[in-house]
């Protein structure tokens, strides 16, 4: 067993128990934290493994919980049938926005998905053809039932949280090692070799940018079902640039980078409330200060993964 | 058919500034092409057009007898024409066994789902892709680094490793931009018999080097340009003592130095 | 880290446990924005709940049981509210004063009414009591009866033919800007234009450039001073020449100092403010209040939040009981209660009915007198 | 027409100020290849503190022309200084690091600026004297220009001639040129990088200053986010005109002021930053040099 394998088995033990010893308030925390981990593992496969410089993920998050929202409050639909098109939706307007400007380079690309967030949060304030209720957002989202269960308790969410989290990683393991996976890291490493090797560079990032954005939809989801409601102000630029950070400062394509990232991001702050005031002030002072002594993050990702039989063995060298 | 890659009056500009002028070389199976030339003579462009990533403005690339002007580089490389870079261009942070599968990328006939299920057919395709990585690795005896992330290796291995990883995509062309660069007279023995070798295969390559005692060796044909223009043709032999080119090294920098045209 | 956080989940559920098992308390909950934005319209409702909640005590509490008031932060942010409102019912409260923004208010509504917890608002967003839950009362008056009022005051009172109505985006302001339009077109007003305006951009001057070619005689804006305030002084820059009426957030004094000289002449709509109260209680309890926190509620919002918690310790006492159930059908049965803000009357679906509004003027000196 | 006239106006003014914000951005750009997230709080930070100085020194008395100048002058020295910590602290230690890197350095360092004004001044609107300037306002048949935006108008424009002819015809500015052309070759030159780069950050916050000061003046109500919006204006007003351009800067600014108030004057104020951003995608993806600027070739 590997360190990365232990590491993560003993952090979804501890998540997993987790329930158990919480109460309410800090069970919303809990499924916040598991929530935006999944919304910041799904950035790492965009930004952290195919390396595209992506400031708008908080779109594909609210498409999600939106779709959810709109589908169950203005169309009558259960909610547990509103999560395949809310996959659905965010991988369309993944690859229908990234499209166009996925050829343009870091600061260009980067500057492009910040336009897209605003114009997205405009639309999402407009009310556009009377779906996204404004700047008020949607209220009155149907809690959700599996089997004729309506699991309505915090626990219950968690837990679907939770098992959203485990797929999550489940689907990032699988990625790593495959055909798929390792092209994006050969783009993020040098896109000039990569597309040297045969490999088709716009098509791969689009193939990131759909799979990242259909796991922040259902990211939306869970978000949409926990709250009970959205609003703009859940999926503005700011709460891009923290999924961008927490990717960056914990560590590029790192599992427990992006664990630490979302921990430090979102659940710190709810134990230190007294320091509310000056806790951007800190946080922003902690971005530069991890940047300056640790460029690649606080837990920087690891390679060499591959099967033991190319493994050297011991004491060859 | 007769050649593997044939280049047909090509010219390229950059800003007005003419970069490779009206050449035409052709390329056949099996052959080790030399393209020699001092510094800035546009040898690296000429590759460049080759593999896509510049568009020539004028005449017409075939490989295989197929019309490849202007096509976008994964799909040349697709077709089977790798190269090399004469600034090593490996994924520094990537070990040597990860490298050498970005060549196999094109062989592999992984789906998108696989990257989300592993089924049987993964599991085949994925062992099939390491076996081949780990048939090249003790072609280019690199096994023992399998590991090693490349950015560690010493200039010698890494210029292996490019080649290993370019060969994993079973090329009919390679492109060597320099292959010898950087390296000592050991290294340089063993990479030309690795070089010949491959030719062995019925591997067309062509080759930008310096050194010229291994492009004498190693070479069936030689294009040698200057100022992006062809300015002698022929067997090693032949363009040894044409007088042409004799002039044009005459005054030119040391031989070792970088194409400063090439950039990084 | 993790280990820590359990440890102080853990320490946290276990205060929450030993404190609901002592029995001679009763709990009341406190969410507003006590940081933030909001944070002065937040603090004095926590003040005032504590300067009520101590009178109380000190007359030998609710039914024999001492108060204890606990506070959430909700930052005026919906996501904050729905933890807000989950941490209050866990403490056990069995009403919660809050919040002081709709959106804030609106996302904890569903919660407190699960757990059967009684709820008291001012935020006048008219979707508050859409869902009409029985535990949610209103202790302010809704935006309807605001646009209703300034509506009969433009069309009616002062004859304008071209009304035009400016809101920005946010969920109050937008909403108080459609009742209006909807208000002014029921009764046969004539909306030349209705626009929005992003707040904070500061720059008004295209929007207003292109009402001044409409030649209106009455800019209406439902949004904030913070907005308001350059809106009028732009409008007096670009020599438009209409009347510039305001709603109730326009009323701070920072939109003399944003307006500078271009405030004169403003008239704006609010609920009186607290000085100007005329009822017997208001006297009371405001030199209460200033008296132990050494100034003024910073609007009448935490006022009318004091008459929530009034009204529910009248409940309260007039029931004998803690049954929230029983309370909140007493308080909508309820015959002017002298509240602070005036008489309390409570509708079936929780809206408090019997709304008063001032028309204040501004002069040239900064200072505003009441028109009406 | 005089509508139209009157948008173009008001569109000048706010392009102005763009400008001048703009051109700390495309400075910076041009040598270090970074988007300085913190230049909008700079822009901000000068106008609290000018709005500081204002109060401390002057009270609310109207003030002389030579008053004026004296804080402005202040406030451009003390944003200057900020603009060097900032340089030294947040972006020199990473100017070999990854890119993205000095991105999340860059966005950190604009959280501490933004906060700290927050816990300084407060979290509450802070609001500029309504009469440093006179309220004059000139008519020109039904076309309004005021005191304030003639100020801003003409010291705007003097600005930006004197910045041209510092870049363009002084030794430092063919420094700075050289610099953002390759940083390599300057250095070989003998050519100081990190006391250029040190320059481009002082002028470019002490135009941010002027920009923060005009913003002040002229829509006087402060809040410590502000310089967020003000500065992703000026950030894309930087890119239509060219990134790392310097007439670029100065016309991306003056065209996004325009096209601003042509939208919401003559289209929709609902749709404004949308229709803001699609220009914005348009250019990226047709020309993505900008206006201004030129494309460079990749190199391989």
């Amino acid at each position: 067993m590997n360190n990365k394998t232990t590491i993560t088995i003993a952090f979804l033990a501890i998540m997993a128990f987790l329930p158990l010893l919480a109460d309410s308030a800090w069970l919303s925390i809990g499924i916040t934290f598991l929530v935006f981990a999944v919304v910041a593992f799904s950035q790492d496969i965009i930004l952290g493994r195919a390396g595209v410089f992506n400031m708008g993920h908080a779109i594909f998050f609210g498409i999600g919980a939106y779709t959810t929202a709109i589908l169950n409050v203005h169309f009558g639909l259960e909610i547990i049938y509103t999560i395949p098109f809310a996959i659905i939706f965010s991988a369309i307007i993944a690859v229908l926005l990234a499209g166009p400007i996925i050829h343009l380079k870091g600061d260009y690309f980067l500057v492009a998905t910040i336009g897209f967030n605003i114009i997205f949060e405009q639309v999402l304030s407009n009310d556009i053809f009377g779906l996204t209720g404004g700047p008020n957002g949607i209220f009155g989202i149907d809690v959700i039932r599996i089997f004729g269960y309506e699991l309505f308790s915090d626990t219950a969410i968690y837990y679907i949280a939770f098992g959203l989290l485990i797929i999550t990683l489940f689907i990032i393991r699988n990625l790593d090692n495959s055909k798929y996976g390792r092209a994006l890291y050969y783009i993020n490493k040098d896109e000039i070799a990569a597309k040297s090797m045969g490999i088709n560079v716009p098509y791969y990032k689009l193939f990131a940018f759909a799979l990242g954005a259909s796991i922040a939809g259902v990211a939306g989801s869970v978000f949409a079902i926990q709250y009970s409601a959205v609003s703009p102000e859940s999926f503005n630029f700011m709460q891009s640039v923290m999924f961008f950070a927490i990717v960056l400062v914990g560590g590029s394509a790192s599992l427990p980078g992006v664990i630490i990232g979302t921990f430090v991001m979102f659940v710190l702050p709810e134990l230190f409330t007294e320091f509310k005031e000056s806790r951007y002030l800190i946080f922003g002072a902690a971005m530069v200060l991890t940047m300056i002594l640790r460029p690649n993050g606080v837990w920087p990702v690891t390679f060499g993964n591959i099967p033991k039989f190319l493994r050297p063995k011991k004491g060859a060298k | 058919m007769e050649y593997v890659l044939e280049i047909k009056n090509v010219s390229k500009f950059f800003s007005g500034l003419v970069a490779i002028d009206d050449l035409t070389i052709n390329v056949k199976p099996g052959q080790i092409y030399g393209i020699i030339g001092p510094n800035g003579a546009g040898k690296t462009t000429l590759f460049n057009c080759v593999t896509g990533i510049y568009a020539p403005e004028k005449g017409s690339i075939k490989y295989k007898g197929k019309d490849i002007t202007g096509m976008p580089p994964h799909k040349i490389a697709q077709m089977g024409v790798l190269r090399t870079f004469q600034n090593i261009r490996l994924f520094k942070e990537m070990s040597v066994a990860e490298n050498i599968m970005a060549g196999y990328h094109t062989k592999s006939k992984q789906k998108w789902y696989h990257s989300i299920i592993h089924n049987s057919f993964y599991k085949k395709d994925e062992l099939e892709s390491w076996k081949k990585v780990e048939e090249l690795m003790n072609f280019f005896d690199l096994s023992d680094l399998a590991t090693t992330p490349t950015g560690d290796l010493s200039y010698g291995k890494q210029r292996k490793v490019e080649m290993a990883r370019a060969l994993a995509a079973s090329p009919e062309l390679l492109i060597l931009d320099e292959p010898a660069a950087g390296l000592n007279e050991n290294e340089t023995i063993e990479l030309t018999k690795i070089i010949k070798s491959i030719s062995e295969m019925n591997i067309g390559i062509m080759m930008i080097e310096h050194d010229m005692d291994m492009v004498m060796n190693l070479t069936d044909y030689i294009t040698v340009i200057n100022f992006g223009k062809e300015i002698s043709q022929g067997v090693p032999s032949f363009v040894q003592d044409d007088p042409r080119v004799i002039e044009a090294y005459i005054g030119s920098d040391d031989e070792n130095d970088k194409e400063d045209a090439n950039g990084k | 880290m993790k280990i820590k956080n359990i440890a102080s989940a853990l320490a946290l559920s276990s205060v929450m446990l030993s404190s609901v098992a002592v029995a001679d308390t009763v709990k009341i909950g406190v969410q507003a924005p006590i940081t933030g934005k909001y944070a002065n319209e937040g603090q004095s409702i926590d003040n005032f709940v504590r300067l009520i909640v101590d009178e109380k005590n000190a007359q030998g509490g609710l039914l024999g049981k001492q108060i204890e008031v606990v506070t959430c932060d909700d930052e005026a942010k919906a996501q904050k509210a729905a933890v807000c409102a989950k941490k209050l019912v866990n403490a056990g409260v069995f009403a919660v004063i809050g919040s002081y923004t709709s959106g804030a208010t609106e996302a904890a509504q569903s919660t407190y009414f699960r757990n059967k917890v009684l709820q008291t608002s001012d935020g006048t967003s008219d979707s508050l009591i859409k869902r009409k839950y029985w535990t949610f009362f209103r202790n302010s008056f809704p935006n309807a009866a605001q646009s209703d009022f300034t509506a009969e005051y433009m069309v009616n009172v002062k004859k304008y033919k071209k009304i035009v109505v400016l809101s920005d985006y946010s969920s109050y302001s937008a909403g108080l800007g459609d009742a209006t339009e909807a208000s002014v077109k029921a009764i046969n007003g004539n909306i030349l234009f209705r626009g929005k305006i992003k707040s904070g951009v500061q720059n008004f001057t295209s929007t207003l450039t292109k009402i001044k070619a409409m030649k209106p005689d009455v800019i209406y804006y439902s949004g904030y001073y913070t907005d308001g305030g350059l809106l009028r002084a732009q409008q007096i820059q670009l020599q438009i020449d209409a009347d510039f009426v305001g709603g109730d957030s326009n009323d701070n004094p920072d939109f003399y100092k944003l307006a500078g000289k271009s405030a004169a002449g403003t008239v704006l709509i609010n609920f009186p403010t607290p000085e100007i109260l005329p009822y017997p209680e208001a006297k009371k309890y405001l030199s209460a209040y200033k008296k132990r926190f050494n100034m003024s509620p910073p609007s009448i919002w935490p006022v009318t939040n004091a008459d929530g918690l009034r009204a529910i310790i009248e409940g309260v006492e007039k029931t004998k009981s803690f049954d929230t159930k029983k309370i909140a059908s007493y308080i909508r049965t309820m015959k002017d209660f002298p509240g602070i803000t005036g008489p309390f009357n409570v509708r079936e679906d929780g809206e408090r009915v019997g709304a008063k509004f001032v028309v204040y003027k501004m002069k040239n000196d900064g200072t505003k007198e009441v028109v009406k | 027409m005089e509508t139209f006239i009157q948008q173009l106006i008001n569109g000048l003014t706010v392009g102005s100020l763009y400008a001048l914000v703009a051109l700390g951005y495309t400075m910076v750009y041009g040598v270090m290849k970074l988007i300085n997230f913190a230049h909008g709080d700079l822009v901000a930070f000068s106008a609290y503190v000018g709005l500081t100085i204002f109060t401390q020194f002057y009270g609310s008395n109207a003030l002389t022309l030579v008053n004026i100048v004296i804080v402005f002058s202040l406030t451009s020295i003390v944003v200057a200084f900020m603009g060097v910590l900032l340089e030294r602290l947040a972006y020199r230690p990473l100017r070999t690091a990854p890119r993205l890197s000095a991105v999340v350095s860059a966005l950190g360092a604009s959280l501490v600026i933004q906060n700290g004004i927050m816990l300084i001044w407060g979290p509450n609107m802070e609001i500029f004297p309504s009469d440093i300037f006179p309220s004059t306002t000139w008519n020109f048949g039904g076309v309004l220009i005021s005191y304030t935006q003639f100020v801003i108008l003409a010291l705007s424009a003097f600005l930006m001639v004197s910045l041209y002819l510092f870049i363009n015809k002084t030794k430092i500015g063919t420094a700075i040129r050289a610099t953002a052309i390759d940083q390599d070759a300057a250095k070989l030159m003998g050519i100081n990088v990190n006391r250029i780069v040190m320059i481009i950050f002082i002028v470019g916050s002490m135009l941010g200053a002027i920009g923060g000061l005009f913003i002040g003046v002229y829509y006087r109500g402060l809040t410590f986010d502000m310089g967020w919006m003000y500065g992703l204006n000026a950030f894309i007003a930087a890119i239509i005109g060219g990134i790392g351009s310097i007439p670029g800067a100065m016309l991306g600014g003056l065209l996004l002021g325009l096209f601003n108030a042509m939208i919401s004057g003559y289209i929709s104020t609902e749709w404004a930053e949308t229709f803001t951003f699609i220009l914005l995608i348009i250019i990226l993806i047709v020309r993505p040099a900008g206006l201004l600027g030129h494309n460079v070739a990749e190199k391989v």
